[in-house]
């Protein structure tokens, strides 16, 4: 019989970050190897032999704007396919700051914003083809920009107004729209992505070619789906892409809390056999360099693939939350992988293509652009005014047809 | 007509459904090579191939989400939990998400999916295989519950649970798989190829949602029920001399309240029976309904005989399980009160 | 006696428990540094270190989980979901395990847990920041439930909580942590400070469990409800020349059935209110009870007024919402049954 | 754009057993180290550095009957303790037989064995000390055995009968012994997993030096709280052993449907950082060897270990199950990693403090004593005979005190 009383007594381990407000930002604990260093394995490749790749960070661009190493070579964009990335990201950014501001003036109930991590959505949506399906959370707005829904459709949501394209039933930022690819949001936590590969699965029993995409933040990997979702990817070797978007926080938790004593979250996509890729967020090239490789897998029928995202929050979590009070303010700054907005904007300057001055302009002319749809837009209604969804609306979709009790509450309702 | 227990029954639905329509896929544990652990699924997997019929890991919020995703796709998942005291950890996946897919798209993406499971007691399961949670389902908007009472309402109603264009929560009585059980757990099994309903037509039918249907007609009061409890009901009225209309209600959301109030209106008294735990089980809701509905016709108070608000125990099985002599009891009541 | 929101009074009854007895424990998610989402548990880390007060991963089945282990244990687990539309993941563990541990073992081992969530609308939630799921609690037998209405109730029926031996699932109708709401969403926001239930004694008291309170004495009708209700029905009661009785529950489960039938019987008409869905929800459990213990008193159909059978709507939240106009229309229908 | 149209279409992979019935059993798949040749790290080893043992089999004793290698050489078990184990494991196998016959008899509603599982829990329980906690499954009454928990005490709740300490609530085999370090088991998967997790962070947060051990099947790794448990064991450092018993199958699935992609199931706690083992569960000696390394490191408050058991589970499911219908009745003697029960023996007749002899001697004692204890119980009573728990019973410990609506049931009920 072991004699506990002979050792020291127990004490339980609470991770916490490495600072607090008024602490000095400090991110040289995260080790970042040089843009190209990092090999890219033939996508067949076993997973065991690629370990590696779940406990570095995949990088393409590098201080000077180049595009360098394997990941680099393998991308097949043209500079005219960049730009069009670049205003991807940049109209993202600029509708959040409407948008944010739409919210402060109480047109909305509230909004969430993806400010430093545009590259991931909008870079990922690339890789996709018509027919397959994100299955995203409330920070993947890049998404449907990338794959071309129209900016007023956003807005009309957003100000819940009488062409809200949800009629009024959903959050803000819970978007839907099946024609881009865009599964209808949850705001329930990782629910989504074992449905992501229930969709993926479902392709590969009818025979069919398309892919789906999971999503889901660091924080959320904590959830109980999310194993869900990694065993019958695993077994049945579903085409679906798991992502992880790790911006370091969750709400006012770091990651710390979810990762545990894991290096990285893409390791745990090892316990399952699953190649897991790490890669810099904030870096297009990268994101469009890994988004390529990973569904190459899925389409090939080769299974699921999990990337981790390493990027960072560099906003409120939402319109509801003020980060002030549990990180220094000036953490963002620090972070180490820079903005991905800036970062393309180098590289598309260093091939030649782009300038100062043009980026200056492409600004002014989304701005306007998102100004204009947004007039048309609050001219319809928002949160509190103008024209709103008809309330009958809301006794609608219950059921694909109205079954008598509700019928009678509608009824009862005036309507 | 073919004689069938209720799992050939359910069985058979399942094959004439995969046979017509290739969207129809089916699985869950044990469900695949082994035809599941009551055989509801034997023989599938050979004849469809296993990307039709297969195992799935241990894991029901992970069967139900992928079915989700699956149904949303276009396909047509009938999975089946293996208890449905096992289905708690779906039940996230059941309430925020495949009963609220079509409302919160705006009907871009719907879940025409079927979630089968064995419910109810009297098989000395004890606690995690004996539970009746149907009252956690029909509180939930967005969902349809079945629970069927007999083989050839089963077939039918699966059928229709299956072309269904929503989530529906199937309810098996698996005292009721292989033979009719009205609670006289001291008597000799019967079997369904002794009973009428135990006949099953061949083929493709359906027994529409939403339509209960009167087993017994009756004058001085009507029962309520469904599922195991129909033929209890029914023991109970024989038992008791009270000439109880019994009705079976078949589909409890939506609710069939025109036989319903119908039948109380005629009666002026009801038992509400159920096997669930009494508070805020179902028939609460039909209790609610049935005094607003028919108040001026109710000569007493609306009676519910319902599990006691236990754990299901194991070896009081026979205390806790609400038999005919408790129902029997319980309508001579019912008609005493002047 | 301090002035004090809904807030304050919740994370007083923590202080106090937490400062009285080492064994009381509080984590969940966001609750540790930051204090939680709506600040309920601020400055609790700082007070009491960080294993008495902790962040945790987003689990909720983890979070409970971890709980029912810490209570056998012989800890006193105080744990908060972020939001009850958040609580189903967690399902399972309260339903299958919290719930029947002193049963299952024969009392060897107990799960004395509280678990907080903020429940209900009114706060442009939308489907996920809304839900009202008492009724999923209140059908599970070994748990106890309960719904404060203001801060000396929210201090004294948490502190009861937390001392009670068995696990408690603790509702905090959001849309009164900061002042009381009575549905006039489009009147100046009032403050606890102004209303005399926003008084709360220092120090430790209790509110027991299972003992409902009456807010307004009244001769014509009943209202029956609970939370957010509270001041709905009062406001209702007001506007509609109604003499109503307002009944305040505080606890479903335990429920108060001595007062409520007293009012009943003496009223002799009844409406139940709630924020909650209709269809199997708590309303209906309280129909059936006092259909069946005051029918002879009754001199009109219960009428339940409720949320309607659809998810949580966004925009549409006061059209969904059982607002004054709509409990007060049904008070006038329910007195004027003849 | 990628076009998925010049890849062939996608298919769904579903894993499938070697063998199915009618097949010749063949286990050469499954990689056998030779006992004695894996490595014993430190207890504070990184568990990045020791990924290997999550890919071997930890074994001891070799086809001689020799304890062998530095995991032999940790043990400090005398001949006599040994003994001891060997007198737990055929109980438990005698105490099965009993039971299943009982069953057959229709004495008790339902029955579940270990048959070829027994060095497992049998051996699991000598590294526990008085105070630690186990969380286990149905197959794990070694633990109770082990610790002494009378056997007449384990057939009257088998039996249902009046003294059954569970009072008729309970099913037969879910037992509960608080005294004995043996946690109420619930019929639901994989719950208590995250509960031995929160009773290990319990221990830890008020400074006490207890332990606790969790317990799963491979089949129900694959449910959530199983994720649940070792994210929080991993982020709090939790004082727990998490143990997986592989017995290959889940009712009748076979481990490949839970396990998926990954290698073994110990990968699993891999990818969170946790320590994890696969070891020899036929094997006494190396359970006891691992469970002593994982206990030290839980004591030394060095967090979580994971160890999975490679075994087989030789008879059925339960009574309610028949295995030949889903696996070849021979693969159970095909399967390579002997019986415990012989394993153990001939090493004790190897150290020649054992024989035949004394073995058969040794059995017959077993049986004599169970028999006895069983005519006892059975005297009290079984499932449809003799003496019950009062239904009165059945009324008590929903809550502490009984609440009016439940008093006013009982009355009802006529008690
Ligand atoms: C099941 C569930 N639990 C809790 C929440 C509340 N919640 C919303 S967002 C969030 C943090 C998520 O963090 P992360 O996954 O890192 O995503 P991020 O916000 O950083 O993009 C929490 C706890 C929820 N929406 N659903
Ligand atoms: C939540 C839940 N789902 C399903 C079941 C039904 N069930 C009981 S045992 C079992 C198989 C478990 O297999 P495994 O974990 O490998 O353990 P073993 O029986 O092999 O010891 C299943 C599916 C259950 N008890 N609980
Ligand atoms: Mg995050
Ligand atoms: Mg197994």
């Amino acid at each position: 019989m072991p004699d506990p009383d002979a050792l020291p007594p127990l004490s339980l381990t609470v991770p916490e970050p490495e600072v607090r407000p008024g602490g000095q930002p400090d991110f040289s604990h995260v080790a970042i190897p040089r843009a190209g260093t990092v090999r890219r394995p033939p996508v067949d490749a076993d997973p065991e032999e690629i370990r590696d790749l779940a406990f570095t960070i995949i990088r393409v661009m590098n201080r000077e704007g180049e595009a360098v190493g394997p990941w680099a070579e393998a991308l097949d964009f043209t500079p005219d396919d960049l730009l069009e990335g670049l205003r991807h990201m940049m109209t993202l950014r600029i509708y959040d700051a409407r948008m944010l501001n739409a919210q402060r003036q109480q047109k909305t109930s509230f909004y969430m914003q993806h400010l430093g991590e545009e590259a991931i959505s909008c870079g990922f949506q690339r890789a996709l083809a018509p027919g397959d399906m994100n299955f995203p959370t409330y920070r993947q707005a890049g998404l449907l920009i990338a794959a071309g829904y129209p900016l007023s459709a956003m807005m009309n949501q957003v100000f819940s107004n009488a062409e809200d394209p949800m009629r009024g039933r959903q959050l803000p930022v819970c978007y839907s729209s099946r024609e881009h690819g865009f599964f209808t949001i949850s705001g329930n936590l990782a629910t989504q992505y074992i449905q992501a590969v229930g969709w993926a699965m479902a392709s590969a029993i009818s025979g069919d070619r398309k892919i789906s995409a999971a999503w889901i933040g660091d924080g959320s990997t904590a959830e109980s789906d999310f194993h869900a979702a990694l065993v019958f990817a695993s077994t049945y070797k579903a085409p679906v892409v798991l992502n992880v978007v790790n911006n370091q926080w969750a709400i006012s938790t770091f990651q710390g809390i979810a990762r545990g004593g894991s290096g990285t979250f893409a390791a745990r996509g090892l316990g399952f056999g699953i190649p897991s890729l790490r890669v810099d967020g904030n870096d297009y090239l990268a994101v469009l360099a890994v988004a390529k490789w990973a569904t190459e897998r899925a389409r090939r029928n080769l299974g699921p693939t999990m990337i981790e995202y390493v990027t960072y929050r560099a906003g409120g979590h939402s319109t509801s939350d003020d980060p002030s009070a549990y990180r220094p303010a000036e953490e963002s700054n620090a972070w180490p992988l820079g903005d991905p907005i800036l970062r393309l904007k180098n590289h598309l300057i260093r091939l030649g293509v782009w300038s100062d001055d043009r980026h200056a302009q492409a600004e002014a002319e989304i701005l306007a652009e998102i100004t204009a749809a947004q007039k048309r837009a609050e001219a319809i209604g928002t949160l509190h005014h103008g024209q709103h969804p008809s309330p009958v609306d809301m006794f609608e979709d219950v059921y694909a047809e109205m079954p008598p009790h509700l019928l009678k509450q509608r009824h009862e309702a005036g309507f | 007509m073919a004689r069938m227990t209720m799992i050939e029954a359910i069985r058979d639905a399942l094959d004439v459904a995969m046979g017509a329509d290739p969207r129809v896929v089916v699985f869950g544990e044990d469900v695949g090579y082994f035809g599941g652990v009551f055989r509801c699924t034997a023989g599938l997997q050979a004849k469809y191939g296993k990307t039709r019929c297969f195992d799935t890991p241990i894991n029901e919020s992970g069967i139900v989400g992928a079915g989700i995703g699956m149904a949303a796709y276009g396909l047509k998942p009938v999975v089946e939990i293996q208890f449905a005291d096992y289905v708690y950890p779906a039940y996230d996946q059941i309430v925020s998400e495949a009963a609220r897919l079509r409302y919160r798209s705006a009907g871009q993406f719907t879940c025409p999916m079927v979630v089968r499971m064995p419910t109810g007691g009297g098989i000395f399961g004890g606690q995690t295989h004996s539970q009746s949670p149907e009252a956690l389902f029909t509180h939930v908007t967005g969902l349809k519950t079945v629970v069927p009472s007999n083989p050839r309402d089963a077939k039918g109603l699966l059928l229709s649970a299956i072309a269904d264009p929503d989530p529906v929560i199937f309810l098996e009585p698996k005292r009721l798989y292989n033979g009719p059980f009205d609670g006289h757990h001291d008597r000799p099994v019967t079997a369904w190829k002794t009973h009428e309903l135990g006949e099953v037509p061949e083929g493709h039918y359906t027994v529409p949602l939403g339509k209960a249907v009167v087993r017994r007609q009756g004058q001085a009061a009507t029962i309520l029920t469904y599922g195991t409890m129909v033929h209890v009901a029914l023991a109970a009225a024989a038992e008791s001399g009270v000439d109880a209309e019994v009705i079976d209600l078949r589909t409890l959301l939506p609710l069939d309240m025109e036989t319903v109030a119908a039948s109380v209106s005629k009666t002026g008294r009801c038992l509400v029976l159920h096997e669930a735990t009494l508070t805020s089980g179902y028939g609460a809701e039909l209790a609610a309904l049935v005094q607003a509905e028919c108040f001026w016709h109710l000569e007493a108070p609306i009676r519910r005989v319902a599990g006691w608000d236990t754990p299901y125990p194991h070896t009081h099985e026979w205390s806790y399980f609400p038999g005919p002599a408790r129902v029997a009891e319980a309508l001579r009541q019912l008609v005493e009160v002047a």
